[in-house]
């Protein structure tokens, strides 16, 4: 039994596990479980064609209003939704920065025109987009915006630098937070620009993680173009609407990740029966501490998370990602360490050939820190949270 | 910060925190809890006189008891109360109204291995009961038992011949204990194996709840503290460290919080899935509340190693917390049992 | 074996062993691991005695010139001293704070006149000692110090409060950190006093802890008087007078403390085994944890405190500290977790009437607090020993 | 730091520094580690051409290795001249000049448990040992083994008849690993089952103190990223939150280092007591390894998370030193049953 759903909640929930079946079944078959987190790279041209073929069938913007091309879907049925996905292992998104990230903020900042122009392409799943906020040497200080743009007669002029950018290669446009308002500092001075990814002032240079593999990039501007209306808000008010994207980037999406987590320590519990370690105490006793915390995210969402639609969010979601990505990088020790000695070898020889337990492990290291480090997430609970008050400056 | 509550049930928390912030923690309390408010009998039908409320409700209240610690065996009764009236059996008609008025104090035996139940033939059960909370206080006890050989609930009254009640001292000098030797002691079978079991769960969720409503108002006094006491010549709170310590705890009071009110409105609403999660909420919150009233006595330094803060009494509390009700390892080992993971053993 | 000690050191060990053997086995039996921390209530008396004998026999100032009426000798057997006394289970001592802080700090800033006025009471074991650095409300932050005193015709006029002062009650004299200078702050201006307990001006109010029993106490000074020439060091330099005093609130005696550590994990551990929790693996392994950590402990004491006698300490007793300190709390956290339900029932009705092992875990949450917390050590770890930089002021 | 440090071992641990940062990570650092500074036999006696010293300056060259990550066999070369070298069996005359000269590298199987031996009668062994550090390199084999029913010590040529050997692809790229299968492979005998105990310990031993040094290491380069890095517009060192997690992380280093440098110690001057300080500063060492190279790369944020920082590389090493060597429970059971502590089952 849930507390949050009716029994037409049920019967929607069966009609998304039955669509699935069936496509996962088919021609997509290959993709169960492939891409996600430290996986980017797999099956990238089947992942566009599903994206594709979700948007076809009516399950991209589930939440977003029937006006603006969404299915208006509360927040239970979207709920649902992303957790039949994640049970299923259909695969790792290549749309979800444009569906969870940029559509909802234009939802909330773009022009009629805007939204005319972007939502259709993300609904259908054909125009991929990937996010310009962090820069290099900044870490999580996201306000340390060097990429400046200047507006001239021909539209928005971009120069500067992003990094940890996910899917650049892959993505349309890219939304990027610069520098209008030469001689500002921190917060002010800032525009949310819209900047087409295939031109030629636009580089993208993948960063080699410590998995081998490359799921983030670089991403270079030199005299790159944007048309001048692809501003979202008022020019030099970009933090603000950066700020919308960020608050946005949780919310009923966790359900589906906590149904991944659930899958994946049903993955590590068979490796540790299997291979015998289930019979160490210590290891059963990690095992069901992991059990027990993942409940304990569950129910903490569900308590703090499942609020109706369009509630805008304060620090449940810094709460969340200090439960989660610190137990979702102990699941990954846990899934090496079940293994003993035999997790310390790998599928192949070559740099990228890890088990799915070693990439696990190392791809988990990530959690902790990007999208706001656990120190960055401290700090803001026991500010904005807690009410304890600022140092000195 | 949360979404599940309405309005009835914020007034319900705010009737409760009132009373007993403004009372002493005296047997007044223990009379408006009971008579004027009605609470040991929340739950309780109105057949039966009570408010016919769910076990939501009744977590709203342990939260506050907890909160503020009040030395009353709220708990044991309200607990007792809800297993008597969900059980129907004939002397749950004839108990009920002196438990909601407050005029008879009940409770259940603390969780043990079935190996530890009392035994007996027919309705006299022989057998020791120990470290029950609120033990003297009790006129009615219950506990899990085997009778003719089958697991069953039993209620035995505290002042039935062949029962001798030991009063223990206790390190938590709110929550007394005592020791119940049963010596062919008259027993009245009031469910079966399963009800037992659930009886069992539903202490463990009233206790859950009550660990995260104190280890909330640990945090709280915490937070006061480090924002008003300065050291070094600023205010204590804006050093990082410690806000980086509180940003933990507070993680841990908000899941604690959380994981015992999916808890409490399990007993009622969800009782095969209360089988894993009252058991679960039990070990998670004890645990937090430890933790969280450790780093009180931590983070107040020197004076809340005194006598005369409240730091050391949440303490003690949440270490009878984690040790009575069966102790860590029993019931971490209910839900790996449960919830079909390797035994830790 | 022990790469510390030759066979004459080892000659001297039995010697030491001897002797405790022999006063332990008479007139002071009652006094077999009775004192010391948590437990400074008990026996008090006897441990006034026990202390003369130890002073009638020579073992006060084992390190302490030979001219200055101590025996001179090595560190190494000075540890040895040390590990003996606290295997034997002696006492806790009721001199130390004047064998162990006053005498060294006179030792190396004392005038001749001070010297032979001070050191013999404390040889001899008649002369006690208390330390008066802590005010309310001031916590780790040593600086913040309100006590003033003035010098006028008569002597010293002290005024102010002090607290967490052990053995104040027992105490014949107290050094005292106070505020000479009018008008200066922190560090500057203070001066090192050493004003007798027992006069009308000084009033001693014990602090009831969380076990119920009296350790610390608040010392209060109403126009308490001291001889003018009893200030240790310059007026106005009582800051580097009291540092030199905490520098030496460790050293050799660690290794005491280390043995007396051993024996209440050995009772910890028999606890488990009697009452069956040594069976529950997580417990074992908890009891694993802790013995190993203490072998830890002792490694790192022995190549880091080790030094020879005299050498002046660096961060060296942080790290210690800060070692020690956890380690002790979580010992007594598994101390009554080993007992179980039964570790909830004290010994009888009245509140300080608490087991042993209930004293070892409450009063082990003051480890992690007094003689600079955790907090103080990590930061001055940080700041003196890894060299990171202070943080705005 | 280090009390116990003389003049002499200061000089030596300079110049291996020296040496490992100055070389490109090849061949000719393995040269100019045997031929040039003759130190896999740094222990060794100098009738066998040795230098005569003893396992407390094989420690000191290991922390530098481990500090330097380099790739070589060293090790394990060390470690099997040795145990050769206190052997004093005849093949230890035969072998010991080729290996303190480098030309001839060697080492020990990964301790387990003794049901998992070659066994074998007569010189010829049958067995799989798995997960041989160093495996790829190795040409003589030590191990332990049930040979006509006794536990010995052997030696086995991995060219012999009868080994088969498997290069394993490893997470740890600077640690390789092969496995070895026996079938009637032959084995000359060089120590009873007390030799091929302490033999193992003093794997655990070196492996110790690699990693003690590997975490310091870690540790100086995060905090040189610390002073440095600003963000917010300061060094990121000044924040205390990371000050203090520093300062935790030095308690782990400096302890870690004390405990391996323990366990060298005993290898050569106390045996008995080395039974255990190995297994524990194996345990620990790994243990606090582990800890110091993840709290590297989440310290370092996102550049340490890169292919081309080192933190990556120092993190498998961790990893590979905590998993293999007979693994974390294994050691710690090894531990608890010299030091007679309960079983941990």
């Amino acid at each position: 039994m849930d507390p949050r759903f009716d029994d037409a909640d049920e019967a929607f929930r069966r009609e998304v596990a039955g669509w699935l079946v069936r496509e996962l079944g088919g021609e997509f078959a290959e993709l169960v479980d492939a891409g996600g987190p430290g996986r980017e790279h797999e099956h990238v041209e089947a992942r566009k064609a599903w994206e594709r073929r979700l948007g076809r069938d009516g399950w991209i913007g589930l939440g977003w209003p029937e006006a603006d091309g969404g299915r208006g879907l509360s927040w239970q049925r979207q709920v649902i939704f992303h957790e039949e996905y994640a049970r299923a292992g259909a695969p790792g998104r290549v749309g979800h920065i444009g569906e969870q990230l940029l559509g909802p903020t234009l939802l909330m900042f773009g022009t009629p025109g805007q939204k005319a122009h972007f939502l259709p392409g993300i609904l259908d799943g054909t125009q991929l987009w990937c996010q310009g906020y962090s820069e290099p040497g900044a870490g999580s200080d996201l306000a340390a915006v060097s990429t400046r743009a200047e507006l001239r007669a021909d539209g928005w002029h971009v120069d500067g630098q992003k990094v940890w950018t996910s899917l650049a290669t892959e993505a349309d446009r890219c939304f990027v937070l610069a520098r209008t308002e030469p001689g500002s500092t921190r917060h002010r001075g800032l525009s949310y620009l819209l900047v087409p990814m295939r031109q030629p002032g636009v580089d993208v240079r993948p960063i080699v993680q410590l998995t081998g593999t490359s799921e983030f990039n670089e991403v270079f501007f030199d005299d790159a173009r944007a048309p001048a209306e692809d501003v979202v808000g008022a020019p030099g008010e970009g933090w603000k609407v950066a700020m919308g994207t960020l608050a946005v980037e949780r919310g009923v999406s966790t359900f589906g990740q906590q149904m991944g987590f659930a899958r994946e320590f049903e993955r590590v519990l068979a490796a540790a029966r299997a291979g015998g370690a289930a019979d160490d105490p210590v290891i059963a006793d990690r095992l069901l501490d992991s059990w027990m915390q993942l409940q304990v995210l569950r129910h903490t969402a569900v308590m703090t998370l499942g609020a109706p639609a369009g509630s805008t969010p304060g620090t449940e979601a810094n709460v969340a990602k200090l439960m989660w990505a610190p137990w979702h990088r102990r699941l990954g020790e846990l899934a090496v360490d079940v293994l003993g000695a035999a997790g310390t070898v790998t599928a192949g020889p070559e740099v990228d050939e890890l088990t799915p337990a070693q990439r696990l492990y190392l791809f988990t290291r990530a959690d902790t820190i990007y999208g706001g480090s656990d120190e960055v997430q401290r700090t803001v609970i026991a500010q904005r949270m807690l009410g304890l008050p600022r140092g000195p400056a | 910060m949360d979404a599940l509550f309405g309005d009835e049930q914020r007034d319900l928390q705010r009737t409760v925190r009132d009373l007993l912030t403004r009372e002493d923690p005296g047997p007044a309390v223990w009379q408006r809890l009971c008579g004027e408010l009605g609470l040991t009998g929340i739950t309780v039908g109105e057949r039966h006189g009570g408010a016919g409320a769910t076990t939501v409700e009744l977590g709203i209240v342990l939260a506050e008891l907890g909160r503020a610690l009040t030395p009353v065996p709220f708990l044991q009764t309200a607990v007792a109360a809800t297993v008597l009236d969900r059980s129907d059996a004939p002397p749950a008609a004839e108990v009920l109204p002196a438990l909601v008025a407050g005029g008879l104090v009940a409770g259940l035996a603390t969780p043990a291995p079935p190996t530890r139940w009392p035994t007996g033939s027919g309705p006299a059960l022989t057998g020791v009961l120990d470290n029950v909370v609120d033990g003297p206080h009790l006129d009615l006890l219950l506990t899990p038992a085997v009778v003719d050989g089958a697991a069953v609930l039993v209620a035995v009254r505290t002042d039935a011949p062949g029962v001798t009640r030991t009063t223990l001292p206790t390190l938590d000098r709110s929550r007394p204990q005592a020791r119940f030797a049963l010596r062919g002691a008259p027993a009245v079978e009031i469910g079966d194996a399963a009800s037992a079991s659930r009886a069992t769960d539903l202490l463990l969720a009233a206790v859950a709840v009550e660990s995260a409503g104190a280890a909330r108002f640990c945090l709280d006094t915490t937070l006061a503290h480090l924002r008003t006491r300065e050291q070094f010549g600023r205010p204590l709170g804006t050093f990082q460290a410690l806000q980086h310590r509180c940003a933990d705890l507070a993680v841990l009071v908000e899941s604690a919080w959380a994981t015992a009110r999916h808890a409490m409105w399990a007993a009622d609403a969800d009782p095969a899935g209360a089988a894993v999660s009252a058991p679960l909420a039990k070990a998670y919150c004890a645990d937090a509340f430890r933790t969280v009233a450790g780093e009180m006595i931590q983070l107040h330094g020197g004076i809340g190693f005194t006598w005369e803060h409240p730091a050391h009494r949440y303490f003690k509390r949440a270490t009878s917390t984690d040790l009575l009700f069966g102790g860590r390892a029993w019931v971490r080992s209910v839900v790996a049992e449960r919830a079909g993971l390797p035994a830790v053993r």
